[in-house]
């Protein structure tokens, strides 16, 4: 058809969206607001304002290197010797001597990394599979759902598949490392976000505004892009901010495993953990504070994200 | 005296009020109607009257001392799901869920599924046989419900358990208040689907709500709230959600049962066809209040409310010409003022005159009663 | 230093640090010095003694094991010809041995009256009978995968099955038995004898239980081992105990007395062997009173252990860890670089601050308690400023390396890997190299290490019995991509000393062999470090060995404590 | 409706089959192989090859995949490279340990979950609800091995009230049915076994239960307020029924259907958490079993880990679906 026609019926459609749209944005700001009501969304977000300050202005806050073992001298692991917190020193020396205070700080950066990292791939790739299974499954037609269905039971299997059996042998072929844990973490989330913007995505197929862009023929391609998509990726952005948590005990636990990232100049929470798990009867201090860290980071995420989850919750929106 | 004595019932939802001194009576065997648009307080009204209402602080407060001396302030912090003491009883009672009901008035009430503000203030009166439900305690309340008083509602699809066969929605109730078991419940349950008009009803019994057409829904609900032969039955719109001709048959259905059994009805609804059908009696309600009330000839006959005046212009009648125009209220029920300060239609009303803002006006004249200043000029 | 009830004497020199520089060394196993508290009868009985493995046995029948998990449970129920003390061979079986000039006859002279559990008398036939049996292994149990040690030691056997890959030519000739006397003869001598007759896999077993699985065929190499070696009652030896029960999904083996041991019998009735693999796991299983002892402590958990009054024994060190330069990665073709990097390595800082007690510096590619040590190879002591002059000569100030190590293991001569690369990668910035981490898991760090693709990397080893070779002929017997350097004095020295019948002279090959390797310098040897093994407070322990060969007939719980 | 099951069940038998195939490949893809596990350091590099190629590792993928196939049809899944036992005895002796781990986390998680995401609900916004909803969020917040090493240090470290580990005190004898011990003990009425099974398996369990408990707290609450807002109930309300049978009848058994969701999936996720837990606790199941396998190249232990897996999942998904059916008719009609 004419690119004129097109162009009108994208008016019309449009003129049918927009009513939703506008409420979509005042959706938005009403979540918000209400968001600003919750004590629950505030901890979340200071937290984690908190968290991301840290990472990011990390290594010009940490008083010394934290790779440098200045006080190597000072530690006797195997004689149970590990100098506590001190005015240099005010989270003490891990056991090789290095400055534990510089190490978390400048290791919530490393967490952050791997948390992002890794959620960005499960977002992208499992946000990309369910867009072309929803996309499939309304406008392919017979092959389409055929394609659908096949995509959709892969990502069931998929989430057979423990994720720890699918971490190890990502390390087992990248070898231990920072990228092996956020591949690692990130691939385990695909299925998830892939049903969840399908899911969303085939409400919004059926909602009042695309059946009309369908009446009026307007090409299926664009309705997709155009309009399915970035109506449906509310919930798809809330679960991300719920992964990210995730993401960072995930990540935890495979250090754990001995899959953390080797480097002793970039710490990262989940690595110093697990190293010190070694020394939970002589030194449980350094178990301690990257544990603590890590739970309240993660806290901090879900928070957010639950808090973010209910003002964006239809059903709670009905009532006011 | 009447079955049902209505008096001066207001009820509150946190700052907003509902319904706001409403005062009328239902005799045995007499079809009472509550008529208004969406939003003017008939369903709180009905729910305050079968204490579905979610509590809220001032009888809450009540409760809790009367319970385990919970102080009223926790009590306020609670939300309405039953979550104060009640709920510590582990109460059913107080249900939350009225969203359809009220969550549309115009104060923009929330009495929504998980709103988390304070309940239902009722205060008035409710006589049914000279006893006050409104100051029942719980379980007494909870033994009346469904035994002398019984509630037809709107929606009968989301009114009955989707994963719940009809018989069993309906055999719970007749063993609750009759004591009925097993196959005697069964027998009985099959008795009322026959009366409500379900053909095959013991196959009908085992059969779930979605198996069973909007009609046959509602003749459920009817047959439930029937079962232990109430003597006051409450319908909130029970004909809105279905079919023109089967609303006919609904009505018809009712009909007979009070005449038959001699039940009370009071018939809640905003469709004026249904109260000619059926009504002995109208109140109309505007924002919280009867503006009018008479015997449903005389309304027909001589409205006097200007309220009444436009509800009733603004049906489609037979009789006059096609050509004449339908003659619709202006702006919505959103519009109001508090009564005190004067008449809370005035702003929608054609006749409004300053006398209309000055003060509250009275419920005046009987039988035929209303609440207008002006309704000498207007007749 | 608190060693517990332990006091090396020699020098264990570790924290002293005069262990490279001692005129005079003489090694031996620390002494004990904790008495014979008084037993506490009624508990030897009644109660099982149980003790936290690291990991699961293999095999019951030990010539098809090459693991020391394996090996703790089979020396408790059979006995070699030739035992070991410390790291010296005593009469096991055999009073008494002797050899011929060039060592290709070895003759035992058998102790009387020694009785296998199923009543049978040992004597020179039920030996032959074993090695025959060995010597002609058919199909799988030729594999590496199971019989290891066997074609590690006697080359071949008497048919070898290409699937299985054992090419060598079988040094094994035969043996001869008279009475209570057993002669094997070789074809050639090589000097892993007569240690060799002391490894757990050459355990001598009742000729008449071996009747019973004469017929029993492995067709493949990955055939799973016969049933007979994963259930009780099959085998039987001469050991101080006999295998009741091995329960796999509980991962326990249960071992009871044998009430006619030829020597002095167990004190404890019931010996349990259960796997704990995690090393946290078991030190709070010990502490909380659910084993009575286990074995390879973590390094950290060793003072608290002995703060609380639990023993943990020092074993004489029996292994090795070095730091290759692999050659072939340009910058390590220079001599003055490995020197470089040798003398950056502050060694006495692994020692002191991660190594189990006991742990010392190695000066040389094999541990001090064997043979052929010797005091005057170059020890590269660690001095930064020399380090740093040392690459400024060899115009190497800016030097770039990759270092890898193993992560998914824990070694007796390893005990952290990734703590100790820490420290080591550190040492090498400070003398300005730039060091590229590269974390292995332990599957592929092997080959990585033999293809000779990491410039530098860790390794190490834990001798199998007396003799150097057993060290130094791993490494150096040949060029090779791991090493990658090529020094034909050091390969000729070396052969030379492995085939010396005569042992005085054999020691002062060894010697020099050792002092040419130093000189070459292919890697650093960095430390010999016990493995810790810890016991209860009310637990006489066994006489602790560097070969981590303990006899837990000795075990017994103490009335006091 | 059962049609549809079974189809949907075979389409993922189907896939977990190609799955088996992409896995095996993959781990044949993955440098180093298990002989330099299973020979000690000094083993020659002829040694290696020779045990690589007596393994058959030298062959072609296909041709091994093929042999795989082979012999699992056969139903013989091979032995295990590490342990060089059959793997079938293998899992017989490891799977039951880490499926008691997993149902009495499962318990607990459903037991308390429940009744407290309930609880949270009907008393919205009171203290039980802001404990049972934060403590939930925090549940999921810490990492299960750190959980674990904290549970046994108190409580078998420092109190001492149970143990450190295992499944079964040193040297108790016991009797093989199931392999699920506790359960073992109640049927050969060996209760000193079964009680000090359950000892053991406490402090695992609780650690294993974290995640699935807060998750299944937080799914009951929403989906009972859900639920509490139907007309239904106040239907019922509006009958005068006694409270248990509104709570019953009509607010719990709608309210299931997301949980049993829920309590599906979290059956499949356990497996990672058992991982770590069971190394915590020398609790000698399947996870260190599989952790090891991956960590020495057990190819043959690998797969048929990887078949059981698929297994179990489809499985388990079979009994969601059913009791889908039977807690949701419009289900049961539907398909």
């Amino acid at each position: 058809m004419t690119t004129a026609k097109i162009e009108k019926l994208e008016r019309l459609i449009e003129a049918t969206a927009t009513a939703r749209d506008a409420k979509t944005g005042s959706l938005w700001r009403q979540s918000i607001r209400r968001m600003r009501r919750s004590p629950m969304a505030i901890c979340g977000a200071v937290i984690v304002a908190l968290f991301v300050i840290v990472a990011v202005l990390g290594p010009w806050i940490a008083p010394y290197e934290a790779s440098a073992q200045t006080w190597g001298k000072e530690v006797f692991l195997n004689r149970n010797i590990f100098p506590g917190p001190r005015p240099e020193n005010w989270f003490g020396l891990d056991h090789l001597g290095r400055d534990m205070f510089s190490r978390m700080i400048v290791g919530a950066r490393q967490t952050l990394l791997v948390g992002v990292v890794a959620t960005l791939i499960g977002f992208l790739a499992g946000a990309f599979i369910g867009g072309i299974a929803a996309a499939a499954g309304t406008f392919g037609g017979r092959w389409g759902e055929r394609l659908e269905a096949v995509i959709m039971r892969s990502v069931d299997v998929a989430l057979a598949i423990p994720m720890l059996l699918l971490a190890l042998s990502v390390a087992a072929l990248l070898g231990p490392s920072l990228s092996t844990v956020m591949i690692a973490v990130g691939v385990a989330q695909i299925p998830i976000f892939a049903r969840l913007l399908r899911g969303s995505m085939l409400a919004q197929a059926h909602s009042d505004y695309v059946l009309a862009a369908i009446a009026l023929g307007v090409p299926k391609a664009r309705i997709v892009v155009s309009h399915i998509l970035p109506n449906s990726l509310g919930p798809v952005i809330v679960q991300a901010t719920l992964v990210l948590a995730t993401a960072i005990i995930e990540a935890a636990a495979l250090s754990y495993l001995g899959l953390g990232n080797p480097d002793p100049g970039n710490p990262e929470w989940g690595t110093m953990l697990a190293d010190a798990q070694r020394f939970l009867s002589g030194a449980p201090q350094l178990a301690i504070y990257p544990a603590v860290a890590i739970i309240v980071t993660a806290l901090g995420f879900t928070l957010l994200g639950e808090a973010m989850r209910e003002s964006l919750d239809p059903r709670l929106r009905r009532q006011e | 005296m009447a079955l049902l004595e209505v008096e001066d019932l207001r009820v509150a939802f946190g700052a907003a009020t509902a319904v706001d001194g409403v005062s009328f009576a239902v005799d045995e065997g007499k079809v009472v109607g509550l008529v208004g648009e969406s939003g003017c307080g008939k369903s709180v009204t009905s729910l305050a009257i079968m204490g579905l209402l979610p509590k809220g602080k001032g009888r809450k407060a009540r409760a809790a001392k009367s319970r385990n001396g919970k102080v009223p302030a926790q009590a306020e912090a609670t939300g309405p799901e039953g979550t104060g003491p009640e709920g510590a009883a582990g109460d059913g009672a107080v249900p939350p869920g009225h969203g359809g009901a009220v969550a549309a008035t115009p104060q923009g009430i929330a009495v929504g599924r998980r709103s988390n503000r304070g309940g239902a203030d009722v205060s008035g009166r409710a006589a049914f046989d000279g006893v006050d439900l409104l100051t029942l305690p719980p379980a007494a309340m909870r033994r009346r419900r469904g035994a002398d008083l019984a509630m037809v509602f709107q929606d009968p699809l989301s009114s009955l358990n989707p994963v719940v066969p009809v018989g069993r929605q309906i055999t719970e109730v007749l063993e609750r208040h009759r004591g009925l078991k097993g196959d005697k419940a069964v027998k009985e349950a099959a008795n009322l689907l026959d009366r409500v008009g379900i053909p095959d009803p013991l196959r009908r019994l085992k059969e779930y709500p979605h198996q069973l057409s909007g009609g046959m829904r509602q003749r459920v609900l009817i047959a439930i709230a029937v079962a232990c032969a109430p003597r006051l039955l409450i319908a909130d719109e029970p004909t809105t959600a279905l079919d023109v001709t089967i609303q006919a048959q609904i009505l018809e259905l009712l009909k007979d049962l009070v005449d038959s059994e001699g039940t009370a009805l009071l018939m809640i609804t905003h469709d004026l066809g249904v109260v000619a059908g059926i009504c002995d009696e109208v109140n109309v309600l505007y924002s919280g209040r009867v503006v009018e009330s008479a015997p449903v000839r005389d309304l027909f006959a001589r409205p006097t409310h200007p309220y009444t005046v436009g509800l009733l212009g603004s049906i489609p009648r037979l009789d006059l010409g096609t050509h004449e125009p339908l003659t619709p209220i202006r702006g919505s029920i959103a519009d109001v003022i508090r009564w005190k300060d004067g008449c809370a239609f005035a702003p929608r009303c054609d006749r409004v005159a300053p006398a209309c803002v000055e003060g509250e006006p009275a419920l005046v004249g009987a039988p035929h009663a209303h609440r207008c200043v002006m309704a000498e000029e207007i007749a | 230093m608190a060693l517990g009830l332990f006091t090396a004497c020699g020098s264990d020199g570790g924290s002293e640090g005069d262990a490279s520089s001692a005129e005079d060394f003489d090694f031996s196993c620390p002494e004990r010095t904790d008495g014979d508290p008084a037993p506490d009868e009624a508990a030897n009985e009644s109660q099982p003694f149980v003790f936290g493995a690291p990991g699961d046995p293999s095999s019951i029948d030990p010539v098809l094991a090459s693991d020391g998990e394996t090996f703790r449970v089979t020396r408790q129920l059979y006995e070699t010809l030739i035992d070991t003390e410390c790291t010296d061979n005593v009469p096991g079986l055999a009073e008494s041995w002797d050899q011929n000039d060039e060592g290709t006859e070895w003759t035992f002279h058998l102790r009387e009256g020694v009785n296998f559990h199923d009543g049978t008398a040992l004597d020179g036939a039920a030996v032959c009978a074993n090695f025959d049996r060995w010597a002609n292994f058919k199909g799988g149990f030729q594999s590496p995968n199971f019989s290891y040690y066997y074609s590690a030691v006697f080359g071949g056997f008497a048919e070898n099955d290409p699937e299985m890959g054992v090419e060598y030519e079988p040094i094994y000739a035969g043996c001869e038995a008279d009475g209570l006397t057993a002669t094997i003869s070789l074809t050639k001598y090589t000097s892993s004898f007569p240690g060799a007759f002391s490894l757990s896999s050459f355990s001598i077993i009742s000729p008449a239980s071996l009747e019973a699985i004469a017929d029993v065929e492995l067709p493949s190499a990955d055939s799973p081992l016969p049933e007979y070696s994963q259930t009780a009652g099959t085998l039987a030896g001469t050991g101080p105990y006999t295998l009741t029960e091995w329960d796999h999904s509980e991962q326990q083996v249960t071992l009871t007395r044998n009430d006619d041991y030829w020597g002095e019998t167990a004190k404890v009735k019931t010996l349990i062997f259960r796997t704990i693999s995690d090393e946290t796991a078991r030190r709070q299983a010990l502490t909380a009173g659910d084993i009575h002892g286990y074995d390879l402590a973590a390094p950290a958990d060793v003072q608290p252990l002995l703060d609380d009054g639990y023993q943990v024994p020092i074993r004489g060190v029996f292994n090795l860890l070095y730091l290759a330069y692999t050659q072939g990665h340009e910058p390590l073709e220079d001599h003055a670089v490995r020197e470089a990097l040798s003398y950056a390595v502050d060694r006495q800082r692994l020692v002191d601050s991660v190594l189990p007690p006991g742990g010392l510096i190695a000066t040389q590619f094999q541990p001090p308690s064997l043979e052929g040590w010797s005091e005057d190879v170059v020890t590269y002591e660690y001095d930064p400023e020399k380090a740093q002059e040392l690459l400024a000569e060899a115009g190497q100030e800016d030097l770039t390396l990759e270092f890898c190590y193993p992560t998914d293991v824990t070694r007796p001569y390893m005990p952290a890997p990734k703590d100790i690369f820490d420290i080591v990668a550190e040492n090498l910035k400070e003398v300005g190299v730039t060091v590229e981490a590269r974390p292995i898991t332990w599957v592929e760090y092997i080959p990585a290490t033999r293809s000779g693709e990491c410039p530098l990397y860790f390794l190490g080893w834990t001798g199998d019995f007396a003799d150097p070779y057993n060290f130094l002929g791993t490494w150096f017997a040949a060029p090779s991509t791991e090493w990658g350097f090529d020094n034909q004095e050091v390969f000729d020295a070396i052969a030379e000393a492995n085939t010396e019948p005569d042992q005085d002279t054999r020691v002062d090959l060894w010697k020099t062999a050792n002092e040419l390797i130093m000189e070459e310098l292919p890697g650093l040897p960095l430390t010999s470090s016990p493995p810790s093994i810890a016991f209860a407070p009310n637990v006489y322990p066994p006489d602790v060995s560097p070969l981590t060969q303990e006899n837990f007939a000795q075990v017994y719980f103490t009335a006091d404590a | 409706m059962l049609r549809y099951t079974v189809k949907r069940l075979l389409q993922l038998a189907v896939a977990l089959l190609g799955l088996s195939l992409l896995l095996f490949a993959w781990f044949k893809a993955l440098p180093g192989g298990p002989e330099n596990r299973l020979l000690p350091e000094n083993a020659t590099d002829q040694q290696r090859e020779a045990l690589r190629a007596a393994l058959g590792l030298d062959e072609p993928v296909w041709v091994q995949y093929g042999e795989f196939l082979g012999r699992i049809v056969r139903l013989d899944f091979g032995s295990s490279l590490s342990s060089g036992r059959p793997i079938a005895t293998e899992l017989a002796d490891r799977l039951p340990a880490t499926i008691e781990l997993s149902l009495a986390a499962m318990v607990i998680a459903v037991g308390i979950g429940i009744p407290l995401g309930y609880l949270a609900a009907r008393r919205r916004g009171t203290w039980i609800d802001f404990g049972s909803v934060s403590g939930s969020l925090v549940g999921v917040c810490i990492p299960v091995f750190f959980l674990a090493a904290m549970l046994k240090v108190v409580f078998a470290q420092e109190l001492g009230w149970l143990p450190t580990a295992f499944r079964l005190s040193a040297g108790a004898s016991y009797t093989e049915v199931t392999g699920l011990r506790v359960l073992d003990g109640i049927i050969t009425g060996e209760f000193d076994i079964a009680a000090d099974a359950f000892l053991h398996l406490v402090l695992p369990a609780m650690a294993l239960s974290s995640i699935p408990l807060a998750v299944i707290v937080r799914i009951t609450r929403a989906s009972v307020l859900d639920v509490v807002g139907e007309d239904y109930v106040r239907t019922a309300d509006a009958k005068g029924l006694k409270p248990g049978t509104i709570r019953g009848r009509h607010v719990m058994r709608n309210a299931m259907l997301p949980i049993v969701t829920v309590i599906g999936l979290l059956l499949g996720s356990l497996f990672s958490g058992a991982v770590l837990t069971e190394s915590v606790f020398a609790f000698g199941g399947i996870g260190s079993f599989v952790y090891q396998a991956t960590t020495e190249r057990d190819y043959p232990a690998l797969m048929g880990f990887i078949l059981i897996i698929a297994v179990s999942y489809v499985v388990l998904n079979l009994i969601v679906d059913l009791s889908y059916g039977f807690l949701d008719p419009r289900v049961r009609v539907r398909k």
